[in-house]
C-alpha cells in the first residue's frame, strides 16, 4: 500500500477485519458483482465447490448460477469465451486453475484477448480480468507452481498484476475489473492463507502501475513481488541486523504496467540492487529490470544488480523445489554481496 | 415442408438442396421476397468482384496478401442473409462475403486489405467480428458472444463461420462442447471448400462429413450444398430460429470449393487436380442462382449487366476513395495496445518519433522530395 | 460372439455388460485362463490397497497430494490387462493400477508420489509414459506414439486414457482427429467417472456419451459398463485387436464412479449428493467379480484373505524400501533440463551448491543436528 | 560461422553453389533424411506443397509420404504427437507454418516436449526440431510475424537457434537434428531468399551455443541474431563512414544455449554495447543479454547498453510495421548515442 493510501486509510484500517488473502480476493469479487451487473465469472471448480482454494466461495449462492458458473475442463474454451463476452458487453472474470494452464489457453490469451483493439483499430475492447492462482513452495504436482508473467509480458497487450497482501489484493483486483484492457491477476499460493491483515469492508481502489515501497532504505534496493516480498523482508532483517545496512523494499505489484519511476529513483539513491522473483531468470523480469537500471541509473550504480531467482530449468519435483525457490538466505548472501565494495 | 422440422436438422449422409444444377427446385423453396432473391444476387457478384478486384490491387501492390472467395459465394450469401442486425457474425478472411451481407462497407475492407488498420467504416453495428486469422480461434469467441448474449436476456444469437481445415483445431472442437454444455444461442458453420491451402479435405478428418461432429456435442449437425444459395438460406434460418428460440445450437456443414487459389500467395496447381476444377465449374453458384431468378423473370441479362456495372462502380469508387484517405502516422502503432498509454509506451512512442524526425532529416539534407 | 463384429464396437446407446450386478453372467465371458482371472481380481485389490495407502502416508506428511483410485478398479485392470508387453500406455494421475497391471511396480508410484524424481524402478520395458498432470495432453503423445509405431512397421499399438473432464480439452479431440486421419493402432479410452473434481459429467458435454464423440472422427465409439472387469477386458482386447490388424483407432468409454474424493486435497461433501454414494456402493467391482470367481470356486474367502494379506505386505515392503533409500541430492534438479547442462546451467548449480554449503555452515554454527 | 570453421571449410567453400536459405535448409533435411531412418518430417502444407516457403520443396517425392506428410490443421496435435513420437524413438521434425501459431501449441512445447525429461526422471527424452518461419518486415497478416524466441527462453528445457545465414543454417539445422534435446529452429522469413552463398554440397555440423563474430572491432559491441545482424551491419557501416568508430558485430546464432563468454568478452573490450532484436523489449533477449553484461562487466562498462528492438505493443498492421522493425537509421542512432562521451 502507497503511503498516501495508507494515509486515508488509517482511520478504516483500525476496525477492518482480518482477512486472509482469500478472503480479501472473495470480498473484492462479491463487491464487483454487486455493482455491476456486467460481471460474470467462471472457471473449472468455481461454482458449488467455491475454487479448489475457495476463492470463490458462497458467490454461487449469492449471486446464482447464471452469474457465477462451472465450465467444461478447457482453458481455451474459458478464455476464448471470455473474449467473446467482453467484446458483448459483458465483465467477465475467468479463472484459470493454476497460472501453469494458461500454456493451453496461451493463444486465446497472447493473440486474442491482447490484440482485439489492435484487431478491431479500436472499435472492440476486451475488458476482462483473468484470476489464477500461481509460486511454489506448497508442494504440488507438475504445472502448479509456475510463474507466468516472463512470458505475459513478452506479449503485449496483456496487464499482469500480482498482490503481496490480503489488503493489495482487494484494492489492486477492483482496479483490474474497471480496467479496460485485459488483466492478468496472479494470486500467490503460498500466500492465500499465510497471514490476515486489516481488510477494510468496502470497496476501494490501488491503481495499477504504482509499486509500493515496503521499508524505506539508503544502502541497497531490494525488488520483489508475490511471494518474494516477504522472503526479501526476511533477508532484509538478517542483514540488517549482521551489518545495520540501511535496505529500501520495493513491492512491484504491477508487471504490466511497471512503475519504473519508483525503480529508477530507488537505484538512483541506493546504488545498488537485487532483484528476487520466483520465475526463470532468463529473460524473467529480473532481466527487464536490470535493464531498466542499466538505461537509467548506470552512473549511480556501484555494484552488478543481482538476480535472485528460479533456476533456468524446469520446476523441479514437489520435494526438491526448496532451494530452486529464492530462500531468505539466498537473498542475504546476494545483499551481503551487493553491499561489499 | 420437412425442412422445418428438427430432423432435417440431423441430416448429415446427402447435402440438403434446394436448387439442383440446372437451377431447378428440387425441395421447397423458402419464403423470400423478389427483391430480397435479386439482392442475393447482387450481393453474390459483389462478393467475386470484390475478390477479383483485390486480387489486381495486390497485383500491383496496392493491397496485401488476400485469400479469394471465388466459387463461394452462395455459402457466404445463404450464411448471412437471414441474419437480424442485431445477431453477431464472426469468420475468418474468406467471409468478406458474408460480412457485406451483414452490413460492412467494402470500403471498410478495402482500407484493411491496404494494411491499415480498421476504422470507423467498419461499422459496429453489423456486429460483425474483425477478421480471424488465427485459425478457428473465433468459434470460441462467437460463442462467448452467445452465451452473454443469453446472459443479458437479449434475443440476438451469434454464428461463427469457419473453414473445413478449422475444424482440425482444438478450438473449433471446445467450441461445439461449450455450445453444447451452455445451450448458447449460436449457429456453427464449417465451409468446407475442399482444401486448407494445399491440405485436402479428407487429410482434415476421417468422418465422412464434419456435420457428423455434431452429435458428439450433442447438438444437430446438417450438411448442405453450399453452392445453393437458398438452401444454404434455408438452412441457417432455420437454425438461427432454433437458436434464438432457446433450443440451443447447430453445426451446419456448407459443401463448396474454392475455385481460386488459397491466397495471392498460392499456387494451386501444385496441388489442385484438373478434374476438380471441371467439376465444380459446373457447379458454379452464381450460374445456378441466375438460371433460377431469370426462369422466374425476376432478373434478365440486361438487369443482371447494369447490376454487374453498378457494382464495378461501387467498388472503384470505394478504392479511390480510400486511396485518397490521408493515411494514419507511423506512431499510430502505439494506438492499440491499451486504451491509455502507459508511461513506458509514451516513452516508446517518443522513441520513433525521434526516428520519424531523424528519417525527414535525412530527407531534406538529401534533398530528395 | 456379438462382440467380436465391427458393430458391436459401435454401441452407443447402453453400455456394454458381461457381468450384472449379483456377478451372473448377461453376455458372453471373454476366453481369460483361470490363472489370469485371479490375476485380474488380485490386481484389483492391489489397485485399491495402494490407493489406500498413499492416502494414509499423505495424511502423516509422508506423500504429496493423491488422486484416490477407490471405484474405478475394474476399468483399471481391464482397460490394461489385455495389452502386450510391447504395446504403450499413456494415462493420467488415475491410472496407477492400469500401470501396475502394465508392468511398473508399486514402488515406482510410491518413490514419485513422495515428490521426487522417478527412477530405474520405472521400468522403461513397461512402456508407459509418465504420468499426465496437464490435463489430456497425453492423448496425443500415444497417438504420436501409434503413429510412429506404424511408421516403423511394428506390431506395438498404444493405449491412451483420460477422465470424463480430459474429454472437454481441445488436445482430446486433436488426438481423436489425427488417430483418425493417420489411422493410428491406437486405442483411446475416456474413463467416465462422473466428475472432473467437482464438476459433474453433464457439465462437460452435451452429448448423452463421449462415445458418441467417435463418429465425428470416423472410428467406432464404445461404451462399456466400467465397473465390469470383464466387459472392459473384453471390450479391450477386441479394440486393440482392430488397432493391431491395421484398421484403426478406437473410442471406448468406460462409465464408472470414483468413491473417493479427487484427491487428498478435496472435500467431496462439498458437492457429490448422496444418492450417487449409495448407488455405485452396490455396484463395487470388486464385488461383482468375486462372486463371479467364488461362484466358478476359482476363489474363496480364505484365499481372497491370503491375497490381500500379501498385497498389504507387499506394498508395506516396498513403503519401507523406499523410504529407507538416500534421496537426491538438493541440486539433482539440474539433471532434468537437458542431457548436458549448458555452461549457464553449471553456473547456476554452482550457485545452487553454495547455498547448500551457506545451510551446512549456518546449521554447524547453530550447533544443531 | 567462427573463424576456425571458416578455415576449415575454406577449400570447399570455393566450389560451393550458392544458395539462398530455403535451398539451405532444404538440403539440410534431405541429408538428416538420408542419413537417419527416424528422421520424419511433417506439418501443414509441407507435403505436396513442399511448404508455403517451398523448404521442404521434393522431400515428399523423395523420401515418400511415410516420413514426409501433412497434418491436418490443428498445431498442439502436431507437436503433441511429435512428443510422441520422439519419445518412441523417432526423430521428428514438426514445421509450424508460422512461429506466431506456435502459441496454439504452446502448452505441448513449453510443459510437455519441455519436460519429458524431466517427468520421466531422465528414462525418456523429446528429440525433435521444431521449424518454424519467425519475423517482420514482408507486410503479413496478423500473427505472422512474430518473434517467440522471448517466450520460450523462459520455459526451461526447449533450445532456440537462430540462423542468419544459409551456411550457418544448414551446419545448426544438422547440429539441432543430432541433438539430444527440443530445439526451436527459427527461420527468418526475410531471409529466406535475400541472399546466396556458398554452401557445401555435404553435411557439416556447427555447434549449438557458440556465437559468431560477424566483425571484429574495438569501440562498441552489437549483439544481433536473424534478420537483425544485417540491419546492424548496415548500421555500423555507416557510423564507421560517419565516425571511424570500430565495431564489433556478433550474431549470437543460439539463444539456448547463449554463448555468454564470447558477449562477456567483447563488452569487456569494446566498454560499450548495443542489442537489437525483432521482438518486443520487455523482457526480450536484450534485457537478459543486459543482465549478463551487468553481472559481467560492469565496471568495464562506459555508457548503459541500448536495446533497440520491437516496441511493447502488438505487432503492428502490414503498413504500418517498418518502424516498429528496428531499422538501420535506428540503430545506427543507438551506436552514436552509445559512442558519445
Ligand atoms: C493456427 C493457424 N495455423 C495455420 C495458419 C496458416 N493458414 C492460413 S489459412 C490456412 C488454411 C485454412 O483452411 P480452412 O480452414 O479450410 O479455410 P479456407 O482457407 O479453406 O477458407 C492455414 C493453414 C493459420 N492462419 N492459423
Ligand atoms: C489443463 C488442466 N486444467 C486443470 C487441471 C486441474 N485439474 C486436475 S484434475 C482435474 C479434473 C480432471 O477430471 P477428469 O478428466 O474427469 O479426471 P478424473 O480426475 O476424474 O480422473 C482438474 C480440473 C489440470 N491438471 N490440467
Ligand atoms: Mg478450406
Ligand atoms: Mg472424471
Amino acid at each position: 500500500m502507497s503511503i498516501a493510501t495508507a494515509i486515508n486509510q488509517e482511520a478504516t484500517l483500525a476496525t477492518a477485519p482480518k482477512l486472509t488473502m482469500i478472503e480479501a480476493i472473495n470480498s473484492a469479487l462479491r463487491l464487483e458483482m454487486e455493482r455491476d451487473e456486467r460481471v460474470v465469472m467462471f472457471g473449472e471448480d468455481i461454482g458449488s465447490n467455491g475454487g479448489v482454494f475457495r476463492v470463490t466461495d458462497g458467490l454461487q449462492t449469492r449471486f446464482g448460477p447464471k452469474r457465477v458458473f462451472d465450465t467444461p475442463l478447457a482453458e481455451s474454451g474459458i478464455i476464448g469465451t471470455a473474449v467473446g463476452m467482453a467484446v458483448a458487453g459483458l465483465r467477465p472474470i475467468p479463472e484459470i486453475q493454476f497460472a501453469g494452464f494458461s500454456y493451453v489457453a496461451f493463444n486465446q490469451l497472447a493473440s486474442q484477448a491482447a490484440h482485439i483493439r489492435l484487431r478491431s483499430g479500436g472499435l472492440y475492447a476486451c475488458p476482462m480480468v483473468v484470476r489464477a492462482p500461481y509460486g511454489g513452495g506448497v508442494k504440488t504436482p507438475e504445472m502448479h507452481s509456475e510463474s507466468v508473467e516472463g512470458l505475459f509480458m513478452q506479449t503485449p497487450g496483456l496487464k499482469i498484476v500480482i498482490p503481496s497482501s490480503p489488503y493489495d489484493a482487494k484494492g489492486l483486483l477492483a482496479a483490474a475489473v474497471a480496467d479496460p484492457d485485459p488483466v492478468i491477476f496472479l494470486e500467490n499460493i503460498k500466500m492465500y492463507r499465510s497471514f490476515k491483515q486489516p481488510v477494510p469492508t468496502e470497496r476501494y481502489v490501488l491503481p495499477l502501475g504504482q509499486a509500493a515501497v515496503i521499508q524505506e532504505g539508503t544502502d541497497l534496493s531490494v525488488f520483489a513481488y508475490g511471494a518474494m516480498v516477504k522472503v526479501a523482508q526476511d533477508a532484509a532483517k538478517s542483514v540488517h541486523t549482521q551489518t545495520g545496512a540501511s535496505i529500501e523494499i520495493i513491492d512491484l505489484r504491477s508487471i504490466v504496467p511497471l512503475d519504473e519511476e519508483t525503480i529508477v529513483a530507488s537505484v538512483t539513491k541506493t546504488g545498488r540492487a537485487v532483484v528476487v522473483h520466483e520465475a526463470p531468470r532468463m529473460g524473467g523480469l529480473g532481466a527487464e529490470l536490470v535493464a531498466i537500471i542499466n538505461e537509467n541509473c548506470l552512473y549511480s550504480l556501484l555494484k552488478p544488480v543481482l538476480r535472485v531467482t528460479g533456476y533456468d530449468i524446469p520446476y523441479p519435483h514437489a520435494f526438491l523445489e526448496d532451494l530452486y525457490l529464492p530462500t531468505p538466505t539466498r537473498v542475504a548472501q546476494a545483499i551481503l554481496d551487493t553491499l561489499e565494495d | 415442408m420437412e425442412l422445418a422440422t428438427l430432423n432435417n436438422l440431423e441430416r448429415t449422409d446427402k447435402p440438403y438442396q434446394i436448387l439442383d444444377l440446372e437451377g431447378q427446385l428440387v425441395s421447397d423453396a423458402p419464403t423470400i421476397a423478389p427483391t430480397q432473391l435479386v439482392a442475393m444476387h447482387r450481393w453474390m457478384w459483389l462478393t467475386r468482384m470484390f475478390s477479383d478486384k483485390i486480387v489486381a490491387l495486390q497485383r500491383q501492390g496496392r493491397a496485401t496478401t488476400f485469400g479469394p472467395l471465388n466459387g463461394q459465394e452462395a455459402s457466404a450469401v445463404g450464411i448471412a442473409a437471414p441474419l437480424l442486425t442485431q445477431d453477431w457474425l464472426g469468420g475468418s478472411y474468406r467471409e468478406v462475403g458474408s460480412y457485406m451481407v451483414k452490413g460492412i462497407a467494402p470500403r471498410a475492407f478495402i482500407h484493411g486489405l491496404r494494411g491499415y488498420p480498421l476504422n470507423e467504416l467498419y461499422s459496429p453495428e453489423a456486429h460483425c467480428l474483425p477478421f480471424q486469422i488465427v485459425i478457428a480461434t473465433q468459434m470460441l469467441h462467437i460463442v462467448g458472444i452467445a452465451m452473454a448474449e443469453k446472459i443479458k436476456g437479449s434475443d440476438a444469437i451469434a454464428v461463427g463461420v469457419c473453414g473445413d481445415g478449422a475444424s482440425s483445431e482444438g478450438d473449433f472442437n471446445e467450441a461445439l462442447n461449450f455450445a453444447g454444455v451452455f445451450k448458447a444461442p449460436a449457429v456453427l458453420v464449417v465451409v468446407n471448400n475442399g482444401w486448407a491451402i494445399s491440405v485436402p479435405r479428407r487429410l482434415q478428418s476421417a468422418a465422412p462429413t464434419f456435420a457428423a461432429r455434431g452429435v458428439g456435442f450433442g447438438m444437430p449437425g446438417v450438411l448442405v450444398d453450399g453452392n445453393d444459395v437458398l438452401a444454404v438460406y434455408k438452412t441457417m434460418s432455420e437454425a438461427a430460429a432454433r437458436a434464438r428460440a432457446g433450443d440451443g445450437p447447430t453445426l451446419v456443414e456448407c459443401i463448396t470449393y474454392r475455385t481460386g487459389a488459397h491466397t495471392t500467395a498460392d499456387d494451386p496447381t501444385r496441388y489442385v487436380p484438373r478434374e476438380d476444377v471441371e467439376y465444380w465449374k459446373e457447379r458454379d453458384p452464381l450460374v445456378r442462382f441466375r438460371r433460377y431468378l431469370f426462369d422466374r423473370q425476376l432478373l434478365d441479362e440486361s438487369g443482371e449487366k447494369e447490376m454487374v456495372a453498378g457494382i464495378e462502380a461501387e467498388i472503384n469508387e470505394a478504392v479511390q476513395a480510400d486511396e485518397a484517405e490521408t493515411l494514419p502516422a507511423a506512431d499510430a502503432v502505439f494506438d492499440y495496445a491499451f486504451q491509455e498509454l502507459t508511461p513506458r509506451l509514451e516513452r516508446q512512442r517518443g522513441e520513433m518519433r525521434r526516428e520519424i524526425e531523424a528519417i525527414e532529416q535525412q530527407r531534406l539534407e538529401r534533398g530528395t522530395h
